[in-house]
């Protein structure tokens, strides 16, 4: 028994108490307080460690060798820290709705973190799956828009992210037929690890298959060109939803490429066509979501394209390969979790205190709500990379990470890909403070404002706030979870 | 007492419900029905007990029949699905008794015992005479089953279509084994495999034979392009036994394509390759076939009989990839652990739409509609038989289609799997369509729906065994590992 | 003494006033000022501190990552300790300052949360040892300056000027943040200032003339760091904000858009100057660029109306003076004339920086004290006359204005003497006659606007009840006279260690030419504007700033509104319909069309029966053993 | 003399033309008689091959023995497909196929 298959559990099973009529509110925020509290004890235990803690396996099946297999390093400890975070604020933040809305956070969370804390490829894959399944629900059945528009959302992100999922099992099988050795099929990833430390694949086979996990992990983050479900998604779920999803289980594709694709397939990113498409696509990321999210008319949208636009600069991470760009992306994967749970968190108390979200009809609310505006400057500075708060460290670590490997007179790919996602950085200041401009700043709307959130419901924000606030000043504290190279 | 016993038993049993019903017309359906159910459940306890080796059988039927470890498999599978089935119909028997002649529905509790004997016998058959006749008590039954509610016009139309499709893929069948008998002079599959090692064997008859067979077999298990009854009749045909024709009908085809194909594909066969191209083909074919005409259904019903097309597609691919030396299960075992997962979901769910025929519901989509309000948990247990029919991680539904999909990795199949994941991709959609009409909340009042004891119980113990097939499905593994052994041996 | 007190303590200040100053209430005043005495009392033990360049102090620890470090470590030499005493002693005068102008302002608290904030983010930039931690600073006074500029965003003008600000800024960063990882990737993941200095002087591995250079790298990288000063100093094509930054109160004015921080991009100029000098192609365009800025600043200057515009373009023309001065001083060097001594013991352009941030500042707060004893009235031509009603603000605002023309022994003489000197040295006639020309232009708009806003009389209501300062406001203005007359002596300039260069010899044209410049400009401002009304000139195209707002405003419609709607047009279509619809459609399709096997004829199914039981054996016996299988 | 061949030609003919007549005919008896058709096709086929193929010098008669399930099973078949056929007429009044179309899509 390990602490993090009760960590796994506990939201699992709150949300099936509170399916069966137990107390919705109460049994969700002490599941996910204690769970959080649990988290904390686990990223201090583990401190300035290395490899893989708390393991604990369970074979369920031995050939195909299969199990339910428990295991946090850094990088799952940090994103568990996150999951848990942000699934405490997005409960907390719920009001005066139904069960249903505990339930599917809790799953989502749950599903996250089992995704985040097993070492089992399976498993891996299985949770993320179950995750998906509330979120697809909850879009479709308690969206922000007509129900037949939100159906269709709803259908457009599922079979996005089903598809993506499929193409995603085919890699994996795929990566399990390579590297489990000549006897057995194995799904334990540390075991995959070391066959492919022992018997490294040609690179060419390496690109292609790093290629088909990179479009299966990429549709799960919207890379771009598969994308265009994160933006109506987002911004039709319910708040809590759109929190969860956007914050903490489009990771999911992120961490797989980190801790599946790069340890079994070193070369993969390497490979110079594979390479190439990368930068393509997350240059559409980082410079057409951006541009797309300047044209943005309310909120969110705005946030919705932006939260896709960011992923790009993770992509970027990625590519990189080098030990620094990839701890930046790991620090930015969890910075961006928090500011844009953040931010749809507030974004949500909005929608339902003004009932529109359209910039030219807003205006002013930093008069009536200034704890309000403090908390989404927080958020919105962020994600515009503002040093001192966590995004910015994990920014400028990707960044630097590509500029390791350097000849003055010849930049990489990626280093003129670095310069142009740069540009980003600019454009994401023009959107967010536009955006901050029309809402936030001029003489208030008639007929639209709103009042501070009451201290109680302003602990969430808090939460999340304070944790930009901590983590982007001391960013050591995240990176000292990740002394061993990734 | 041998097994062979036990199911002498159970087609005497349903004889004997048989006889009662007819010289005692008074009799009570629930006697009936609870008759049929315990004698089952003894057949499956008395089963368990019984020696599980052919030598325990009677000497008279050994040549003919056998007791590996798959056999024990499908006979177990059989008795399981026969209680299931009799008991669904029970349940769906105050509304199915108002489409039968007089309100009867004796039949319903005694053939199912014949059928449940036929597939046991089918289960260790070893030769293909004995196939033959189990394979045909079994469609008999079902043609009486299928065209039972007579008084439904989709019920007598769906007997018509299958009465006369299965008959002719009787014909078929029966063209096939002759020339198979042709091509190798032998009708036990252990002579067959032997001829067909031997390079000397007409390649041509031998690949004509065993292509005519296919398309008999083809017909039962709903390989495309021979499933186009599957639709129509499951949708006619009296829920429980669209469930049994479903679940039991199918099993029972699979283990008789399994047995064949051992034969067809061991090793040195001399067909083995074009037969194993066969399959790929008419299992990619399928598993689309099944998939994408579902996309559109606003029949619940119908749209699981799609679904079971398309499950048939993924059985067939995996029949396709023989044995593997990385893995535990035998493509046969493979085949047996998908039908194992596929039971329950497919019951669930029909037990679901029987539940609801029986509180007044239709089985259109429109019918789904807030089911969530109406009664929370089997809105719980509806959800969970779909997730694992459109094969969410863990569920039962998963794993077998992640062996299957593995098996043709291993194997590099990857137009198939291409195939197969595009049907698998199309599932998650009409699957998920439904489960969205359940949680659907707009639209007028709908009245609360409730469940019996018993029905929760089973529906629970059903639910139970897809999540614990998908979490733990070791044990079952281990049953069906020793299968691979004996192929191996062999 | 450690140098963690100037740098922490308006942090934490900031961070408790922003955060609760709704439950300090007054109390949050008062941390603010406090604060900014004691760090500059703290700035003053500084002074006095060792030259301690090659060794960084660590202060706090930042991103750790294998052999990469980038901390939070301070580099205390004199550039630092000249640049901490100024901003902490204009800082806390105009904290003081601010106690009287804000005193009816709502959201003081938060006025003075921002300002701590500032102050915080500039000793940052200050102290910083390496390039990652200033632009840290950087950023963040970037953030500082939005919320002061912003203080009053009910107003429409003030928000969009404190958007444009940090747009603007951050275009520069942009710049800046490449420039960095240029240098990170050149120096092996150094960027610490030291250490790239060595790199690039004194036979380093960088350094001109080594194997290791680069020319076209060296240029780049230097312009990338330039683009970086051309957003903070406003220099051209960047200048646009500063003007509109006006929208924020004055004290603010005075600290951030005049004295400090749009000060720090020449700081960081002068920091890199070994990269600059590196690169003799960056040094011409950074001079260019700064020569440019200088005189088209002075020539809207001298069209505009409202008090602290004037002022404002009057700072954006002398940063163009200090930046010219980086690029004069780096172009002196290569010329021989040994430039790269005089840039060791002291800097033209940080000479000029130290004097003007007193003079610059007491300007801007004595427009204060006129705009507040107006009723915020800024229009120049709406004053007139408080000569008589405001005496010592109108004392201290001509010494301020003397300075700031250059008359002689004054402080702002001898720095921009020191200015035109160099860009005498640098060889680049250009230079030197254009910095003659603003000179005479700037001595033309500041006696322009002492004379129509002090001299004759009261033009409305508001002029004739104007009455003197409280004392708070008064207090600094006195104080920073005072500096704006003697800073430039050695009596304080080489304790304040404010770098100013060695006496130029032999300079007697750049002296006549300054004198001439500064009797042309004020010869013609007295025969122009004397006993005026209204403006007797008006030259469109400098009243509206030669249209670079519009110009810009076309850009930004054209070249990202127009482009983001049609990109996004194209996503839509392309994107989504090649990824999403098409395939779903196709499959709907499909699908659809599979359906129509299921017709529900039984000949039908029996015809497909038998044409499969034919297809399968004509496959199974004719084709697949053809095909090899 | 007649070979193995001649046998396998008539029964291949007889099932074609079986199914040829379920394919081709709308009367659902005359469906039906076609399929037996097509059983005694397969029966004969098994007969000849039964009777070519010598185990011992005798024919085997294994596959005989199949033939006479088939003809068991043919009978069984048609005492079932005649009630339901026969429910069909009292229904619809008719034994076209085309009087059941109504399950379809």
């Amino acid at each position: 028994m390990s602490v993090l298959e009760i960590i796994i559990a506990l939201p699992l099973l709150a949300a099936l108490a509170v399916w069966l009529g137990a107390p919705a509110r109460a049994a969700s925020l002490g599941a996910t307080i204690v769970n959080l509290i649990l988290v904390l004890y686990a990223v201090v235990q583990y401190g300035g460690k290395t490899g893989l803690a708390f393991t604990c396996s369970h074979p369920i099946l031995e050939n195909p060798a299969l199990s339910f297999a428990v295991g946090a390093d850094g990088t799952s400890l940090i994103l568990a820290l996150l999951t848990a975070l942000v699934m405490l604020a997005a409960i907390w933040q719920i009001q005066d709705r139904p069960a249903i809305f505990y339930v599917s956070s809790l799953l989502i969370g749950g599903g996250a973190l089992g995704a985040f804390l097993t070492t089992d490829v399976f498993f891996i894959y299985a949770f993320h799956e179950l995750a998906l399944i509330p979120t697809f629900l909850m879009i479709a059945l308690h969206g922000r828009a007509e129900p037949a528009q939100r159906k269709a959302v709803a259908w457009k992100a599922t079979i996005y992210l089903g598809a993506g999922s499929l193409v995603l099992l085919a890699g994996l099988v795929w990566l399990v037929l390579e590297f489990s050795g000549g006897s057995k099929l194995t799904f334990d990833l540390e075991a995959l690890r070391n066959q492919a430390k022992l018997t490294p694949l040609p690179d060419a086979k390496q690109g292609q298959i790093f290629f088909l996990l990179l479009l299966g992990f990429g549709s799960l983050v919207s890379l771009f060109p598969f994308h265009s479900w994160a933006a109506p998604a987002y911004a039709t779920a319910p708040t809590p939803v759109a929190m969860l999803h956007s914050g903490v289980l489009k990771k999911f594709g992120l961490y797989g490429l980190i801790r599946i694709a790069l340890p079994l397939l070193p070369q993969g990113a390497h490979v110079e066509w594979v390479q190439h498409a990368l930068i393509w696509m997350l240059l559409g990321n980082i410079l057409v979501m951006g541009l797309v999210t300047i044209h943005a008319s309310r909120l969110d949208d705005t946030l919705a394209n932006s939260s896709v636009m960011h992923m790009g600069y993770i992509f970027l991470g990625i590519a990189s390969g080098s030990e620094l760009a990839l701890k930046g992306a790991v620090i930015l994967m969890f910075a961006h979790g928090v500011s844009i749970a953040l931010l749809f968190g507030l974004c949500g108390r909005m929608r339902n205190q003004l009932g529109t979200l359209e910039y030219n009809k807003l205006g002013g609310l930093a008069t009536h709500a200034p704890a309000f505006t403090v908390l989404f400057a927080f958020g919105a500075f962020a994600s515009i990379g503002l040093p001192g708060l966590t995004n910015f460290a994990g920014e400028v670590m990707i960044f630097l990470g590509n500029f390791t490997e350097f000849k003055a007179g010849a930049l990489t790919p990626l280093q003129w890909a670095v310069i142009l996602a740069l540009w980003g950085v600019v454009m994401s200041a023009v959107y967010m403070l536009r955006a901050y401009r029309s809402i936030f700043h001029g003489s208030p709307a008639t007929g639209l404002f709103m009042i501070d959130p009451a201290l109680s419901q302003r602990v969430p924000f808090i939460l999340l706030a304070a944790t930009l606030l901590v983590t982007g000043c001391c960013p050591w504290l995240l990176l000292n979870l990740m002394k061993s190279a990734l | 007492m041998s097994v062979f016993t036990i199911e002498a038993g159970l087609a005497i049993l349903g004889l004997a419900l048989l006889l009662v019903e007819a010289f005692k017309p008074d009799i009570s359906r629930r006697t009936l029905g609870l008759t049929a159910i315990a004698g089952t459940v003894l057949a499956l306890v008395l089963f368990i007990l019984a020696p599980h080796d052919t030598a325990s059988l009677p000497g008279f039927i050994q040549p003919w029949h056998q007791l590996d470890g798959l056999a024990i498999f499908y006979k177990g599978f059989a008795l399981v699905i026969t209680i299931l089935v009799l008991w669904l119909t029970l349940e769906c028997a105050p509304y199915l008794t108002r489409f039968t002649l007089d309100g009867k529905l004796a039949e319903m509790f005694s053939l199912p015992l014949i059928v449940c004997a036929g597939m046991m016998w089918m289960a260790s058959a070893r030769d293909l005479v004995t196939v033959f006749v189990a394979l045909e008590l079994v469609t008999i039954s079902f043609y009486v089953l299928v065209a039972f509610a007579r008084k439904s016009a989709f019920s007598l139309e769906a007997g018509v279509k299958y009465l006369i499709l299965g008959a002719l893929s009787t014909g078929v069948l029966v063209y096939g084994i002759a020339w198979i008998y042709g091509a190798t002079g032998t009708m036990s599959f252990d002579g067959i495999a032997k001829a067909l090692a031997n390079p000397a064997t007409s390649k041509t008859a031998a690949l004509f034979g065993s292509a005519v067979l296919l398309c008999g077999l083809g017909f039962k298990v709903a390989a495309a392009p021979f499933h186009m009854w599957v639709p129509d009749v499951y949708q006619g045909a009296p829920t429980p036994v669209t469930a049994f024709l479903s679940v039991g009908s199918k099993a029972a085809g699979f283990v008789v394509l399994t047995r064949a194909l051992d034969a067809f594909m061991s090793a040195g066969s001399i067909i083995g390759s074009e037969i194993q191209a066969l399959l790929l083909v008419i299992g990619a074919l399928t598993a689309l076939l099944g998939s994408l005409p579902a996309m559109f259904q606003t029949s619940v019903k119908r749209l699981l009989a799609y679904s079971s097309i398309s499950h048939a597609g993924y059985l067939l691919l995996a029949l396709a990839c023989r044995e593997s030396a990385r893995f535990d299960l035998s493509s046969g075992g493979v085949v047996a652990f998908y039908l194992a997962t596929y039971l329950p979901m497919t019951v669930l769910g029909f037990l679901g739409l029987g539940i609801m025929r029986a509180n007044g519901l239709g089985e259109d989509l429109k019918d789904f509609t807030g089911l969530a309000k109406r009664n929370p948990l089997l809105a719980l247990l509806m959800t969970l038989s779909f997730a694992s029919l459109a094969g969410l991680p863990l569920t039962a539904g998963f794993l077998g289609k992640l062996f299957v999909f593995l098996g043709l990795a291993d194997h590099g199949c990857w137009g198939a799997l291409t195939c197969a994941v595009i049907a698998a991709a199309t599932g998650f959609y009409y699957y998920f369509k439904t489960v969205l009409a359940m949680y659907t909340t707009e639209g007028t009042d709908v009245p609360a729906l409730s469940l019996s004891t018993a029905t929760k119980a089973v529906a629970g113990a059903l639910a139970l065994a897809i999540v614990i097939l998908g979490v733990y499905p070791k044990p079952l593994q281990g049953v069906l590992k020793a299968d691979k052994a004996a192929v191996v041996a062999k | 003494m450690n140098a963690s007190i100037p740098l922490l303590l308006p942090f934490f200040s900031a961070l408790v006033i922003l955060l609760g100053h709704r439950q300090l209430k007054g109390a949050a005043v008062l941390i603010s000022v406090g604060s900014s005495i004691i760090s500059f009392i703290a700035c003053l033990a500084l002074l006095a501190a060792a030259d301690d360049k090659t060794n960084n102090q660590l202060l706090l620890p930042f991103i750790d990552v294998g052999h990469f470090h980038a901390n939070i470590d301070v580099l205390i030499d004199k550039q630092s300790r000249g640049m901490m005493f100024i901003v902490s002693f204009i800082g806390m005068l105009v904290h003081i300052f601010s106690l009287g102008y804000m005193k009816d302002d709502e959201a003081r608290p938060r006025f003075f949360g921002s300002l701590s904030l500032f102050m915080f983010s500039m000793t940052g930039i200050v102290l910083a040892g390496n390039l990652l931690m200033m632009f840290i600073f950087w950023e963040l006074v970037g953030l500082s300056s939005y919320l002061l500029i912003g203080h009053w965003y009910q107003k429409a003008s003030a928000a969009e000027a404190c958007k444009k600000a940090f747009l603007t800024n951050r275009i520069g960063d942009f710049g800046f943040m490449i420039g960095i990882l240029l240098l990170f990737g050149a120096n092996n993941g150094n960027v610490n200032l030291f250490d790239l200095e060595t790199a690039f002087k004194h036979g380093g591995p960088l350094a001109l003339g080594s194997p290791g250079y680069n020319a076209s790298f060296t240029t780049a990288a230097a312009l990338c760091i330039f683009l970086g000063a051309v957003g903070k100093s406003a220099q051209f094509p960047l200048h646009v904000w500063l003007p509109d930054a006006m929208e924020g109160p004055t004290p603010v004015s005075a600290l951030i858009h005049a004295a400090t921080m749009v000060a720090a991009g020449v700081y960081m100029l002068v920091r890199v100057s070994f990269l600059i000098e590196a690169s003799p192609l960056a040094a011409e365009i950074i001079a260019g660029i700064g020569c440019g800025t200088a005189l088209l600043a002075a020539l809207m200057a001298t069209q505009q109306n409202d008090i602290k515009r004037v002022l404002a373009y009057s700072t954006l023309s002398q940063l163009g003076y200090m930046v010219m001065a980086v690029g004069a001083v780096a172009m002196a060097a290569k010329n021989g004339h040994d430039g790269a001594h005089a840039a060791e013991p002291g800097h033209p352009a940080m000479f000029h920086l130290y004097t003007h941030a007193f003079f610059k500042a007491m300007l801007f707060l004595g427009s204060g004290a006129v705009i507040y004893a107006c009723h915020h009235e800024q229009d120049i031509w709406k004053m007139g006359g408080l000569r008589k009603h405001m005496p010592v603000t109108f004392w201290t605002f001509s010494i301020g204005t003397a300075a700031l023309m250059g008359v002689p022994f004054l402080s702002g003489f001898w720095s921009k003497e020191a200015v035109l000197g160099v860009a005498f040295d640098s060889g680049c006639k250009v230079l030197f006659l254009m910095g003659a020309a603003t000179a005479a232009l700037t001595a033309f708009y500041m006696t322009r606007l002492l004379i129509v806003a002090f001299f004759g009389k009261p033009r409305t209501e508001s002029a004739h009840h104007a009455t003197e300062a409280p004392m708070v406001m008064i207090l600094p203005l006195a104080i920073l006279a005072i500096f704006s007359v003697i800073s430039g002596y050695d009596v304080l300039a080489t304790p304040l260690q404010a770098m100013k260069p060695p006496h130029v010899e032999g300079h007697q044209t750049v002296l006549v030419a300054s004198l001439l410049a500064l009797i042309v400009g004020v010869g013609s401002a007295i025969f122009l504007y004397r006993g005026k009304d209204k403006d007797p000139i008006s030259i469109k195209l400098f009243a509206n700033k030669f249209y670079f707002d519009e110009i810009y405003a076309v850009i930004v419609r054209v070249c990202q509104d127009r482009l983001a709607w049609i990109v996004t047009a194209l996503e839509r279509v392309f994107v989504d319909g090649l990824i999403a619809r098409l395939p779903t459609a196709i499959v709907a399709r499909i699908g659809a069309a599979t359906r129509m096997l299921q017709g529900g004829h039984m000949q039908g199914y029996t015809f497909l029966l038998g044409g499969g039981v034919i297809g399968v054996v004509y496959l199974v016996v004719y084709v697949l053993p053809r095909l090899g299988h | 003399m007649i070979t193995l061949g001649h046998y396998l030609v008539v029964s291949g003919m007889l099932f074609a033309l079986g199914l040829a007549g379920v394919i081709a005919r709308r009367n659902i008896i005359i469906v039906y008689m076609c399929l037996e058709m097509m059983l005694s096709a397969a029966n004969l086929a098994l007969v000849g091959f039964s009777r070519f193929h010598l185990v011992n010098g005798l024919p085997d008669y294994t596959a005989q023995s199949l033939v006479f399930f088939t003809i068991t099973v043919a009978a069984a078949e048609v005492a079932v497909g005649l009630a339901i056929i026969v429910a069909l007429f009292r229904s619809k009044q008719s034994v076209d196929v085309e009087s059941v179309t109504k399950l379809q899509g």
